[in-house]
């Protein structure tokens, strides 16, 4: 376990224009070791990984391969010395299929010329096999689910045994079952003797994997210390600074005016026959498995698709929004799962992203405000404590967790009566997490009523004040958070298995 | 009528007035329409010359068959505040608000292709399109020697002056000995006009003559018969290398080029120009005949219509 | 056949249509030598538009191509007409190569996007080629060079027929049967992610814009051997009729997703539409029309196809 | 103070080439820089500028139109026409805006309705239009005898300033204002940067694009007309460089072609690039096959620094 460490970086230093992104800090992985990696969004955790992985060049500082000093120049070095990278954001390749994204820049060649087609996918299968990954190589990544494209990230770094590993943030967007898979590999691949940098926000699966410990602050390297030193607290007040009150809130009483009601709401095999209620000052938690139908729920409430059967009402009036705008125009805000794609724009600036649901109260006939617009921009980079340089960069420039703040901001700003918040948290560190909490309490107190779906059932239990709980497009209960535990929310959530319930409807 | 200047040779200067040119210190513009011709170059080339040897600075601007680009170099020239402008139009009738406002600044303008819908010109050059067309024309018909023989045209898909003057040329000509137009197909490019030669003999098994109206529809035309191995005869208007080597090698389809003399109309350029400065009166028209170019004569057109250049065959 | 197959092969079914309505109209176009001549005819365009699809697949553009086959095919015309012989070809294909060099420099390295800086290599090779000729035709005398590249035949099929066959396998082999076309397709798809995943971005593009060079010397070869001339113009317009083949065929312009095969059908609908028509003789003018609303109709029936996919999943 | 200089050189830098360039034709000729010749300019560049500004909004939001030379011919053959009919020309003027719009707006709903590509499109309609403008004229030019017409864009003048001047400038402005001050400008960026972002947060994405089409066909009429006046007739084909001139206007001016970002005033100043090239390379005499190369490496000089600027300000 002492001996030389697989991958060390030392003394780095990155500037980027107008941040330092990381000042002068040291970080080792050893051969079978799980290392996590932590600290708030913008910490530098990514770009440190970025470095090792051959695609940032540090302005000071070295990199050492199981003690031998090397330069990285390009990401091929790293893979060539056996450092594989899950990258933050995904690099699967949507035109290709899984079997060519996992083969990439290693297919089987036949006689030096030809492409072994047939032996690529075979390879491919067996890695997914191997990894126990439920896909088929053949399969378009056009038609995979966030989660999934993941896992073939995953396997693709996983192919051939790394001797490291680094995974940034990989369950963000995984669902339970690959989670736990995702977790069995690690452990197996650690017994293998990988060395293996795991940067999350979650603390359980900090204490559930990680050997050591890595806190990054600002840039600047906190502490590092064996995982059986640290207890939760103390790993939040070094990457925050300060204690965070995660308390789980108040629970009220869902005696309250019906906000938003859903009523047999379908569409195709996704959304079946849903019937909901969400409630003045409440906050309705989503629950369920990937795939169980919530995302396209929430599309369906928000105006993004068409439903084929089902109504709306909101506050007694009948809603059927056609568009988003239709639904934004009668006060129902819903922010999608995934910011990269659906949420943002991330080349145009935080302030522009933040008004672009907003153009409407923004301008009179048409005409902008700039004044306004700055204003606004202004307010809610405070409120949410996102930072940016200024509000003129562009988002892309942003750490996740940042951009993530953004995201939400744009819809808060819109005043909502309804939100439905789709994995609000998804990579977003601790403490601006419990800010998160923190803002949606308050909305909900201050009579929004808020809707939200995630992945994460501790993040349920803790908002909630009711939760409902989806299964294959249907609603399998919806059940008080006071009384719900995780064990009993995965229980429902696994329940209308059976195909007879098809017909059920 | 009689008091004009009526022909190019006419427009000869003489001593006395080469000296006052020579003082004058003249600058003229040249435009052509396009550049990658040997008509236009010769022209240029005529024009050149004669400016070099009677002490005229000459601007030369190609258009690239673009008539906003001619109007733009037009306007440039009038910045630069030349002396005369000789053109050979893209369009003649697009260059009439230009020339209206050359007409204002003073300055003269000699014009190729026909007069433009407004403003004074000192004279309009023409080789004659219609007259060399229909003689090239004619001389098809002959060649074919029957009746009611189906001919095709291949031409050039624009708004020139001259090329429609041409067509009108063939149409007469076709039309005067009792055959028939079956198709008239055009393009820019040599490859695209081959591969529309091609497809036309290839749809027309009666097919007897074509007449390619400019330079490149002549070598696709010769290429596409001789690749087809029917017996069609071809005429066109430019004579230009490729139908003069054609011409030479003693085995060729086409029975007859109509040529225009492009050195003698780049000369005429400058001489024009600068009579009209020295108060002499132009003519409305002034035509160079066309050469009809065939079998028997092409030596002897050679000569005429490239002087000094030597003999490609 | 299933909805979700039908949707792949929407544009396939749409030529057939194109083809089957020609082939109703017209004796002429369904007579076996016509057949043969499209493909002959499809040549140029057919090897520039797999050359553009390389360059679209991978999120570029590449508008100097038919510039560089020009000046291509005039530098070893000169270079025939010199005495060079057989290393004629070499040079050819170099000047296309090394246009093609220049490009991929330029976008690589002096991040240029490639519009401009293939805009820029439009501008110089179209200025070497006039400059080298003077505007004037080059003939030159090497019927083995003609034969080799267009003129000769083999088993009944013409030579350029025959490169147009070889260029399709060879690349469709190198796009879909090696490492080198799936990290195409990878760059396309997204140039990010491409390096993050250590693909070589660069070097690739700048091979496929030399590979696309080089491939334009080749069309200059072909082009000067079906005429038997080069000129500055020879392959005027090229570019844009290879994109549009592209384009029609269903390849994404910005890059990612299409193939060889689907821009063979695109070149192969351009070829018989004129043919087609210009067989049928229909006037010019309408042919424009015509084939502008067909262009239109064919790629929605394409899209209206892959909708029913859509549809299905 | 140095630091503001630093600032300020920054700030110029995309404009350097053609600051450049003029500062060159200036010291080179005596012809080039005076009021009448940068007047000239702007009038024969007009239609140019009105395109390539149409075309910026165009390109923004991720489309193209290829057919705007081919329209131009044909907008300007019907003008023509239907004034050689007796038509009185400010009637026909606003016929001929109102076919315009109509044509752009025809690419524009059958490129979102039909959801095949703009490229595609616009090249339909590109053949269809010439096909139509020779067919109309049987490729004769159609002279326009209403001198009243030609005088007012190319003779008069409202506060000293040539009409098509004054014309280019009112739609340069609404251009900017529209892409920066106003809401439909801001959702254009959004739509062309990432157009499921931008429909998620509510901007009708469909309406959007027709519309920038249709503006687009407002633009190309007004260009039209001023093309028809300044050459004085209807002309099919009278501007086959049109479209490649507007895009590369564009893209010189740092837009992607592929969409998401592009600014007017940087498109002016690649329009002013070529239109300046253009008319200097006449003032200078440069010789006629040397102009290709000159041109070909004078575009590449000025964005090379343009883009050397665009990496200092990132
Ligand atoms: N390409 C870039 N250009 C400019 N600034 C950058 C760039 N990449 C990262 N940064 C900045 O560097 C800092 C560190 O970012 P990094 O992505 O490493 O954070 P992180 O710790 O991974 O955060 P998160 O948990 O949100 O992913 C941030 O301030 C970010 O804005
Ligand atoms: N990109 C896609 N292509 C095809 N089917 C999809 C896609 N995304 C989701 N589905 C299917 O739609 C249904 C509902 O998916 P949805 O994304 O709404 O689930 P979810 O509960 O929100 O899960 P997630 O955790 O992935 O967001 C599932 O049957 C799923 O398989
Ligand atoms: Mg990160
Ligand atoms: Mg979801």
């Amino acid at each position: 376990m002492t001996s030389t460490p697989r991958l060390s970086l030392h003394g780095i230093t990155k500037r980027f224009p107008g941040v330092i992104a990381l000042d002068d800090v040291s970080f080792d992985v050893r051969a079978g070791e799980v290392h996590a990696f932590m600290g708030e969004n913008g910490a530098g955790k990514s770009t440190l990984m970025k470095i090792g992985a051959g695609i940032h060049r540090p302005d000071e500082g070295f990199i050492e391969v199981e003690g031998q000093r090397v330069g990285l120049s390009t990401p091929s070095d790293a893979t060539a010395l056996g450092i594989h990278t899950v990258f933050q954001e995904l690099t699967v390749l949507p035109n290709l299929d899984v079997g060519q994204n996992i083969m990439i820049g290693q297919e089987p060649m036949q006689a030096g010329i030809w492409l072994d087609r047939g032996a690529l996918y075979s390879k491919a299968q067996a890695i997914l096999d191997r990894l126990d990954i439920k896909l088929d190589a053949r399969t378009p990544i056009g038609s995979l689910s966030a989660g999934q494209r993941q896992m073939v990230e995953i396997a693709r770094a996983c192919g051939e045994t790394p001797k490291v590993l680094v995974l940034d943030e990989p369950t963000s967007s995984l669902g339970r079952q690959e989670e736990e898979l995702l977790f069995a590999l690690v452990d197996r691949l650690r017994a293998d003797g990988v060395g293996i940098v795991y940067i999350t926000h979650r603390m359980s699966e900090v204490f559930r994997l990680a050997d050591r410990i890595t806190v990054l602050r600002d840039g600047k390297h906190v502490v590092t210390g064996d995982a059986k030193d640290f207890t939760r607290e103390k790993l939040i007040a070094a990457m925050v600074g300060r204690a965070v009150d995660e308390k789980r809130s108040g629970v009220h009483v869902a005696d309250l005016p019906v906000a938003l009601r859903v009523d047999g709401l379908s569409r195709g095999t996704a959304v079946r026959d849903v019937s909901l209620d969400v409630h003045v000052g409440e906050v309705l938690g989503v629950a369920g498995l990937m795939g169980a139908g919530r995302t396209e729920l929430a599309r369906l409430m928000a105006g993004v698709d068409r439903r084929d059967a089902g109504s709306m009402t909101l506050f007694g009036e009948p809603f059927s929004p056609n568009t988003v705008a239709d639904a934004i125009e009668a006060g129902v805000a819903y922010l999608p799962e995934d910011r990269k794609t659906q949420g943002l724009v991330l080349s145009l600036s935080v302030a522009d992203n933040i008004a672009l649901p907003n153009l409407g109260s923004l301008s009179q006939s048409g005409w902008l405000s700039m004044a306004k617009l700055k204003a606004m921009a202004k307010e809610w980079s405070g409120k949410l404590g996102i930072r940016a340089a200024s509000p003129d960069v562009a988002a892309d420039t942003l750490s996740g967790g940042n951009q993530q703040k953004v995201a939400i901001a744009k819809w808060l700003a819109i005043a909502p009566k309804v939100i439905l918040l789709d994995e609000p948290t998804r990579g977003v560190d601790v403490g601006a997490k419990s800010e998160i909490y923190t803002l949606i309490r308050d909305l909900s107190a201050q009579g929004t009523a808020v809707m939200v779906i995630s992945s994460e059932l501790p993040e349920v239990l803790q908002i909630s004040d009711r939760i409902a709980v989806m299964a294959q497009g249907r609603v399998a209960g919806v059940v008080s958070a006071a009384d719900a535990t995780e064990e009993s929310l995965l229980e429902l959530a696994f329940t209308e298995q059976s195909p007879d319930h098809e017909v059920a409807a | 009528q009689d008091a004009c200047l009526a022909t190019a040779e006419d427009l000869h200067l003489s001593d006395a007035q080469l000296a006052d040119v020579a003082e004058r210190e003249l600058t003229f513009g040249f435009l052509t329409n396009n550049i990658s011709d040997d008509f236009s170059r010769t022209l240029v080339a005529g024009g050149e010359a004669y400016a070099e040897e009677i002490g005229v600075e000459l601007i030369v601007n190609n258009a690239d068959f673009d008539a906003n680009t001619q109007l733009s170099q037009f306007d440039a020239l009038l910045q630069r505040q030349v002396d005369g402008i000789f053109l050979t139009a893209v369009d003649a009738s697009s260059i009439g608000q230009a020339v209206n406002r050359a007409n204002r600044d003073d300055v003269p303008v000699f014009i190729v292709g026909g007069a433009p819908a407004r403003g004074d010109v000192i004279a309009v050059m023409n080789a004659s399109s219609y007259q060399g067309s229909f003689d090239a024309g004619s001389a098809m018909m002959d060649a074919i020697g029957e009746a009611n023989a189906q001919v095709a045209i291949l031409g050039i898909p624009f708004a020139l002056q001259t090329i429609r003057d041409r067509e009108k040329g063939i149409l007469d000509a076709v039309g005067a000995s009792g055959g028939q137009v079956i198709s008239m197909q055009s393009d820019f490019s040599q490859d695209r006009l081959l591969e529309l030669a091609t497809n036309v003999i290839q749809a027309n098994p009666d097919l007897k003559g074509i007449f390619a109206t400019w330079s490149l529809a002549v070598n696709a035309a010769t290429e596409a018969v001789e690749q087809s191995g029917r017996d069609i005869v071809i005429a066109g208007y430019d004579s230009e290398v490729p139908g003069y080597v054609e011409l030479a090698s003693g085995d060729t389809n086409i029975v007859a080029l109509s040529g225009q003399q492009a050195a003698l109309q780049g000369r005429a350029a400058i001489e024009g120009l600068a009579q009209s400065i020295l108060r002499a009166e132009l003519c409305d028209e002034i035509i160079t005949p066309n050469l009809l170019v065939t079998a028997d004569n092409f030596e002897e057109s050679w000569s005429i219509q490239y002087p000094g250049a030597e003999q490609p065959w | 056949m299933t909805r979700a197959q039908l949707a792949n092969y929407g544009i396939f079914l749409a030529f057939a249509l194109v083809v089957i309505g020609m082939m109703i109209a017209s004796p002429a176009f369904r007579a076996p030598e016509n057949l043969i001549a499209i493909g002959r005819q499809v040549a140029v365009l057919g090897i520039a538009s797999f050359a553009m699809t390389f360059v679209i697949l991978a999120g570029e553009i590449d508008l100097s191509v038919g510039a560089v086959a020009s000046a291509a095919g005039v530098v070893t015309a000169m270079a025939l007409a010199a005495g060079f012989g057989p290393w004629a070809i070499l040079i050819g294909v170099g000047v296309g190569a090394g246009f093609g060099l220049m490009n991929g420099l330029l976008t690589v390295y002096a991040a240029v996007p490639s519009f401009i800086a293939t805009l820029v290599s439009f501008f110089i090779a179209q200025g070497v080629a006039l400059t080298l000729t003077g505007g004037r035709t080059i003939l030159f005398d090497a019927d083995w060079f003609r034969d080799l590249f267009a003129t000769g035949s083999v088993f009944g099929l013409r030579s350029a027929f025959l490169w147009l066959l070889f260029a399709f396998l060879a690349l469709w082999w190198l796009l879909s049967r090696t490492r080198f076309g799936g990290h195409v397709y990878a760059i396309g798809g997204s140039q990010p992610s491409s390096r993050m995943l250590g693909l070589a971005v660069d070097r690739i593009k700048i091979l496929i814009f030399t590979m696309a060079g080089a491939l334009m010397g080749l069309v200059g070869m072909i082009l000067i051997s079906r005429i038997g001339n080069a000129r500055s113009d020879g392959a005027v317009g090229l570019e844009f009729d290879a994109i549009a083949a592209v384009v029609i065929g269903g390849t994404a312009l910005g890059g990612g997703t299409g193939s060889l095969v689907r821009s063979l059908i695109g070149v192969m609908l351009i070829g018989v539409l004129n043919n087609g028509l210009a067989i049928l003789n229909v006037d010019f003018n309408a042919q424009q029309v015509i084939k502008g609303v067909l262009v239109i109709a064919v790629v929605l029936l394409d899209r209206w196809a892959r909708g029913l996919k859509g549809a299905s999943a | 103070m140095n630091q503001s200089a630093a600032k300020l050189l920054r700030d110029l830098m995309p404009y350097l080439g053609l600051i450049l360039l003029i500062g060159y034709f200036s010291l080179s000729s005596e012809f080039f820089l005076n009021a009448r010749n940068f007047e000239r300019l702007a009038t024969d560049s007009a239609t140019l500028m009105l395109v390539a500004f149409g075309m910026t909004l165009v390109i923004l939001i991720g489309e193209i139109d290829l057919s705007v030379s081919a329209v131009v011919g044909l907008l300007s053959v019907i003008l023509a026409q239907i004034m050689v009919a007796g038509m009185a020309w400010p009637v026909a003027m606003v016929l001929v805006i109102l076919i315009s719009v109509g044509i752009g707006t025809l690419n524009g709903a059958i490129t979102v309705y039909g959801q095949i590509p703009s490229f595609i499109v616009t090249l339909g309609m590109l053949a269809i239009a010439t096909g139509l403008a020779f067919v109309f004229t049987g490729a004769i030019s159609v002279a326009i005898l209403q001198y009243d017409f030609l005088d007012l864009f190319y003779s008069e003048q409202i506060f000293g300033l040539p009409i098509p001047l004054v014309i280019v400038a009112l739609a340069f402005v609404a251009c900017l204002l529209t892409l920066n001050r106003t809401r439909f400008g801001r959702e254009l960026f959004a739509v062309g940067a990432n157009m499921e972002a931008a429909r998620l947060s509510g901007v009708p994405v469909k309406q959007r694009k027709v519309a920038v089409f249709a503006i687009m066909g407002l633009l190309v009429g007004l260009g039209a007309i001023l093309s028809a006046a300044r050459l004085g007739n209807g002309a099919p084909g009278s501007s086959p460089t049109l479209t490649l001139d507007a895009i590369a206007a564009v893209i010189i001016g740092g837009a992607s072609l592929f969409g998401g970002w592009a600014s007017v005033l940087r498109t002016l100043l690649g329009a002013l690039l070529i239109a300046v090239l253009n008319n200097g390379m006449v003032l200078m005499n440069v010789n006629i096959d040397a102009q290709y190369i000159v041109k070909g490496v004078i575009i590449l000089f000025a964005v090379v620094l343009e883009r050397l600027a665009s990496g200092v300000r990132t």
